[in-house]
């Protein structure tokens, strides 16, 4: 059994990866599947715990059930983004969001 | 197979949504579904009632239905003595009340729609006499409560039709209020609405002797039995009873006789044990009940529409219930909802049929000499009319005695006023008999006719049920019946038998039918015109039903709607008045308040402004409304949160 | 049988053994893979031409059976071409994304008593999320060819398969709710007894409709409608790389095929005949009755698709696994226990 | 103590963190946008290899039904709608990249160390719960979380089918 540090090292890299792709990616789109690797690597970070850190038996599945809550989010979150995305694309013909600047003043 | 009992309510249900969603496919064939699905549940009920009547044992099946910590709530099914007479009289009745009106609806185009609202009703029945707890027992009470809706107000495009729908639901509405808080009282005290845990609990708290305890459970008797009052017509939630008229004549059966109005007296004696605990509750019933069964019958005595009679007694049969219930005479009073059922679902299928012959027309006055034209009718009707005026053999006449029996050994005076009542009813009854199939017909244009034999049949079913059913209860067969309630030992008030009490109750039965011979027959020696003059202002009261309509108009709804037009002249006047004086004030004022603005306060303001002017250009830098932007700043803060609180920790 | 757990933190020694094993397995599923992909074409030419009063395929070997063999030692000779403007890479990737996923079910198809792969816990789920993968594979190849009619067809492919897993997973959980076990194996063994056609005869229905949608085959054959799309997400393809679409259309047949024996069927259980020989002749059967519907249905219209799936299968699939639960449920006397 | 990882298992852990982070940095960096969805995907196959290194293998499977299946393939769908084949050659990251690595290099190292600081206790054996077990607790424990997701699902897809709707298609 690999030990814990290593699965929390890989998830601490996806979660810099995210946040970068997050904060450069000039695509909706591209933010929005940076978000998805952030969420992942919370993820993976639950499930990693579970199995290695727990006080009891009964809470053994503490951390997969996080884990699938998490994935039922994102997949909800995913949804009403990418559908915010086509809205986007319909009004403005872009999903570039350093195009829209609505929110200015 | 304990759950046995769980299917009976669930195949009505299953009818309705069968019936819901197919109705135009189905077309006629509605009728046979939901008639398949009640007769099902019929032999089913006979089965359970067989084996509880066999084992003398309480049939409980339920299931864990949700968990949140270590409370659970359980749903589930019980059935002891009295739930199974329930379930087989609701089945028995609700049947023959379906098949005949497979004769009474037949050609009208909702026929589909009314069978699958009358599977809903028998659903909700079934489920409130097989719940196992009061939660059960509350849903399936509202679902009654909207099919009763649904089915009073079922020519909603008659606009009294419509009215009478929305006054039962909101009339009955009050008494569910009273039950759901009663509800919330005596799971906050008990800690449980499961039945067999309140048949512990209950007199376990209630021998504490703590007062705050009592007070809250004889709150919470009271509140259910407030429910009982909304459901049960009881005085003086009574009124939208007599306007469930307005629904097809089938529906009247059904709720004056097997379900919506049986309801209320089965949840009194369901929680019998909270009443046996506090007689102070008990006491209320008692009153409210004989006050009941007294004045609906004063109030039968003079009206012309032959249902609204048969509504009125409905009204004062129910009150001789509450009444024994009240009294603690348990199991006479169920026995009379039994008798009752039967007796008050032919009254109405036959007062039905004569309005189906009657070409739907329904004042009496018209009426008159049908006897030859419909002998099944005239007869059925007519044993209908001596049950449920308490003439022996036939079963009213021994239910109604043993009430009797037990208000004369517990209150004189509910006793006396129960024996007038007697009295009234079968004078009234009679009153009714006579007008109607007697003498010859007063509107001579109308070509009255039998129905058909779907509708003969239940009719004659029901007669037999009403002349025999009181025989395995009478003390010749040693109060069968009523011992198969298996009556729980706190209810148990036996009462001796008593002549005297027996006696009298024939005696005012042939009373009154000798009264209204002489008052209605077709040679009257008594002109009933000359005896309303001569009750005056009594005559009128009762024709006009106590004015309780119109005093619930005068002090509820016309206050309320007078208190909305004075508000609003208050407002109109006073307060614009007011308002508009303060706004010239104001403007007087703020006329010298400008000259200070514009030169000091509009300085200050604007040396503000050129300051956040200044101040913006800088900040202003970083709202470019980019949200790339944003996110960078954001997650530098988040960066320096974390790294501060890392330093935190060391 | 070394188990992965076993693999990943047993002894250095049995390595070797268990790479041995993996290979081995490899090399049997692919065989039969190939084979069966084969057997399967040369079968539907025949079925369908005998539907028609045809003979079919006839010149190569018996009654035509070599008749694959030579197809694809055809495509194997032919040019690769590739359009001027497509995404390359994607478009060399996409027919290798769409055949691993098919030839990864294998893992879990119980052909006999011991006959498994792996007989992982959650083998039936693992069968369906490895074939979901596929679907990316479909709308590489829609892609990359930057062709209006194969962007159309992998739209449609996804739409329709998206929508007719639903229904399809949730067939198959009326089967896991009686048998309390998501692994292959036990739910075939416990098909001792009864098949759990009888018991599921509505789950059965589903599962074969959704299924036929979700290979794309008439009556639902849209994604491919030649009169519309020509061929769909694959117009494009040629050569080795078309081959891969083909043999992997057929490898998905047969996989859904071996889960509806699997799960409905009774699975390698029959008298007299070695297992293996009754899981495949039950198999090939529900992939005769596939085949016979192809020849035998019109295509669905689109609208009506999507609302078959969502309106009715769903819906029905629903109420299969309300009933489903609540028999078990009355069945284990009215206390819901679940584990416990 | 757990017994150490077999070389085998370590082979097997360097391959997939490999395809996990390797894809993950392709999935941020790809000017091609249906490539990087197609990085997304292998990434999230890695983290279901993880998983399965982490007998976790309910979720794995879980996690490549949801996200391989559902919601990689929404992603390709709005790419499909939205994206010309054409702007691929676009350049595709913003003008902060440096500020954002400087961030970004920051937060991991700030993570690594808390990490590697932080005096973790492993149990002494590790037993992985059945499905049956997450089953279970995921219909008492966890029940009331499970209904909100499901209403929260119940929600998403109302809005999202409200908000992808065209407007003039309202009557």
């Amino acid at each position: 059994m690999i030990p814990l540090a290593p699965f929390l090292v890989v998830s601490a890299a996806l979660v810099a990866i995210g946040v970068f792709g997050a904060l450069t990616r000039r695509s909706a789109l591209g933010i929005l599947m940076s978000i998805e690797l952030i969420i992942n690597a919370a993820a993976l970070n639950l499930v990693a715990f579970s199995q290695h850190i727990r006080t009891s038996d009964a809470e053994s599945t503490a951390g997969q059930m996080f884990a699938l809550f998490a994935m039922a989010i994102a997949a909800a979150a995913a949804a009403v983004g990418l559908s915010i995305v086509i809205c986007i694309y319909r009004n403005s013909k872009t999903v570039n969001v350093d195009k829209i600047d609505l929110m200015r003043w | 197979m304990d759950f046995l009992p769980a299917l009976i309510p669930v195949l009505p249900l299953l009818a309705f949504a069968v019936i819901i969603t197919n109705g135009r496919r189905l077309g006629w064939s509605a009728c046979l579904v939901a008639v398949g699905a009640s007769l099902t549940s019929a032999v089913l009920a006979a089965l359970v009632y067989s084996r509880v009547l066999l084992s003398h044992e309480t049939l409980a099946w339920s299931f864990e239905w949700v968990r949140w910590g270590e409370t659970a709530l359980r749903m589930g099914v019980r059935i002891d003595g009295l739930g199974a007479l329930m379930l087989f009289m609701v089945t028995v009745v609700g049947t023959l009340i379906e098949i005949y009106a497979i004769g009474y609806m037949a050609g009208d185009k909702t026929f589909s729609r009314f069978f699958a609202f009358v599977s809903l009703f028998m659903a909700g029945m079934l489920g409130l006499v097989v719940a196992d707890n009061l939660l059960l027992l509350f849903v399936s009470w509202e679902i009654m409560g909207l099919c009763s809706y649904f089915l009073i107000g079922f020519y909603f495009h008659r606009p009294s039709a419509a009215a009478a729908g929305i006054k039962a639901f909101i009339t009955t509405r009050i008494g569910d209020v009273g039950l759901l808080i009663g509800m919330i009282l005596l799971w906050w005290t008990a800690g449980t609405l499961r039945f067999d845990e309140l048949l512990l609990a209950v007199p376990a708290l209630a021998g504490l002797g703590d007062a705050h305890v009592d007070l809250m459970l004889t709150a919470a008797a009271l509140l259910i039995f407030v429910g009982t009052i909304g459901k049960s017509a009881q005085f003086p939630l009574h009124v939208w009873l007599p306007d469930a008229m307005e629904g097809p004549t089938p529906v009247s059966a059904l709720i004056h006789a097997a379900t919506m109005v049986a309801a209320g007296v089965f949840l009194v004696a369901r929680s019998f044990i909270l009443f046996a605990q506090f007689p102070a509750a008990l006491t209320v019933v008692a009153w409210v009940g004989g006050f009941t069964a007294l004045f609906a019958a004063l109030i039968a005595l003079t009206q012309n529409d032959i249902k609204r009679v048969l509504a009125y007694s409905t009204l004062s049969q129910l009150g001789y219930m509450v009444m024994a219930l009240g009294l603690g005479a348990y199991a006479a009073g169920m026995f009379h909802l039994i008798t009752h059922a039967f007796f008050k679902a032919l009254l109405f299928m036959g007062a039905g049929a004569v309005i189906h012959g009657f070409h739907h027309v329904q004042d009496m006055r018209r009426m008159g000499g049908l006897w030859g034209k419909m002998p099944w009718t005239a007869w059925t009707f007519l044993v209908a009319t001596l049950a449920i005026s308490g003439i022996p053999p036939l079963s009213g006449f021994w239910s109604k005695d043993e009430i009797l029996l037990g208000a004369f050994h517990e209150s004189p005076v509910l006793w006396v006023a129960g024996t007038f009542t007697a009295f009234l009813t079968a004078f009234y009854m009679f009153r009714l008999f006579f007008m109607t199939f007697t003498g010859r017909q007063r509107d001579g244009e109308i070509h009255a006719h039998e129905s058909p034999a779907v509708m003969i049949l239940p009719l004659v079913v029901l007669a037999v049920g009403a002349a025999l059913l009181g025989i395995p209860g009478s003390p010749w067969m040693g109060l069968w019946v009523q011992h198969s309630l298996d009556v729980p030992a706190y209810a148990l008030a036996h009462h001796h038998h008593s002549n005297l009490v027996m006696g009298l109750s024939i005696a005012v039965a042939v009373a009154g039918i000798a009264l209204a011979w002489l008052m209605y027959a077709p040679r009257p020696t008594i002109q009933p015109a000359r005896v309303a003059r001569a009750m005056g202002r009594l005559y009128t009261l009762s024709l006009n039903k106590f004015h309780i309509d119109e005093i619930y108009a005068a002090l509820i709804i016309n206050p309320t709607r007078a208190l909305a037009r004075g508000s609003f002249r208050f407002d109109l006047g006073l307060i614009d008045g007011a308002v508009n004086g303060m706004g010239w004030l104001q403007r007087a004022l703020a006329s010298l308040k400008g000259l200070f603005d514009k030169w000091v306060v509009d300085g200050i303001v604007n040396l503000l402004a050129t300051i956040v002017q200044a101040l913006s250009a800088v900040f202003g830098l970083i709202q470019t409304g980019r949200v790339h932007n944003y996110l960078l700043l954001a997650s530098l803060g988040a960066l320096v949160i974390a790294c501060l609180t890392w330093w935190n920790m060391g | 049988m070394p188990s992965p757990e076993t693999a990943l933190s047993g002894e250095p020694e049995s390595l070797l053994a268990v790479f041995g094993w993996y290979i081995l397995a490899s090399v049997l599923v692919i065989g039969f893979v190939t084979v069966s992909a084969m057997f399967l074409i040369w079968w539907e030419r025949k079925v369908s031409a005998h539907m028609q009063s045809r003979l079919g395929p006839m010149r190569v070997g018996w009654h035509g059976w070599l008749q694959s063999i030579a197809d694809a030692l055809k495509l194997l000779q032919k040019e690769n071409i590739i359009p001027a403007r497509a995404d390359r890479p994607v478009f060399w990737m996409a027919p290798v994304v769409v055949f691993i996923p098919a030839f990864l079910a294998y893992v879990c198809i119980p052909f006999g008593p011991r006959l498994i792969a792996e007989d992982l816990t959650i083998g039936l789920l693992y069968i369906l999320a490895i074939t979901s993968v596929a679907i990316v594979g479909i709308f590489m190849a829609g892609w990359a060819s930057n062709n209006k009619y194969s962007s159309l067809g992998a739209m449609r492919t996804v739409a329709q398969m998206v929508s007719y897993e639903v229904p399809l997973l949730l067939s198959l959980l009326g089967v896991v709710i009686l048998t309390q076990s998501l692994s292959m194996q036990t739910i075939v063994e416990s098909q001792a007894g009864i098949w759990f056609i009888a018991l599921q005869p509505l789950g059965f229905l589903i599962y074969i409709t959704a299924a036929t949608a979700e290979v794309n085959r008439t009556p639902f054959d849209i994604p491919e409608a030649e009169s519309e799309l020509v061929a769909g997400y694959h117009t494009e393809y040629s050569g080795m790389k078309f081959a891969f679409f083909f043999v992997a259309e057929y490898t998905n047949l047969f996989t859904i095929a071996a889960i509806a024996t699997a799960l409905f069927l009774g699975g390698w259980h029959g008298p007299l005949l070695p297992p293996v020989v009754w899981f495949l002749l039950k198999s090939y059967f529900i992939v005769f009755l596939l085949m016979w519907f192809r020849w035998t249905f019109p295509r669905v219209r689109i609208d009506q698709m999507i609302g078959l799936g969502w309106k009715v299968l769903i819906p029905l699939s629903f109420l299969n696994l309300i009933l489903t639960s609540l028999v078990v449920l009355l069945l284990q006397g009215g206390s819901a226990g679940g584990v416990s | 103590m757990t017994e150490p990882a077999s070389l085998l298992a370590w082979i097997a852990f360097v391959c997939l963190v490999a395809v996990t982070v390797g894809s993950a940095v392709l999935v941020v960096t790809l000017r091609n946008l249906f490539h990087a969805v197609l990085a997304l995907i292998a990434s999230l196959l890695g983290v279901a290899g993880l998983y399965l290194m982490l007998l976790a293998e309910f979720v794995a499977a879980i996690h490549v039904l949801i996200y391989v299946g559902a919601v990689a393939t929404l992603f390709l769908f709005v790419i499909m709608l939205t994206v010309r084949i054409d702007d691929a050659a676009l350049r595709q990251s913003n003008r902060q990249v440096i500020p954002a690595i400087a961030l970004c290099g920051a937060g991991l190292a700030l993570l690594l160390a808390a990490l590697l600081a932080a005096p973790w206790t492993p149990v002494e054996e590790i037993r992985p719960p059945g499905v049956q077990q997450i089953g279970h607790d995921m219909l008492t424990t966890y029940l009331l979380p499970f209904e909100v997701v499901s209403l929260l699902l119940l929600v998403a897809l109302v809005g999202a089918v409200t908000l992808a709707r065209r407007e003039d298609q309202r009557t």
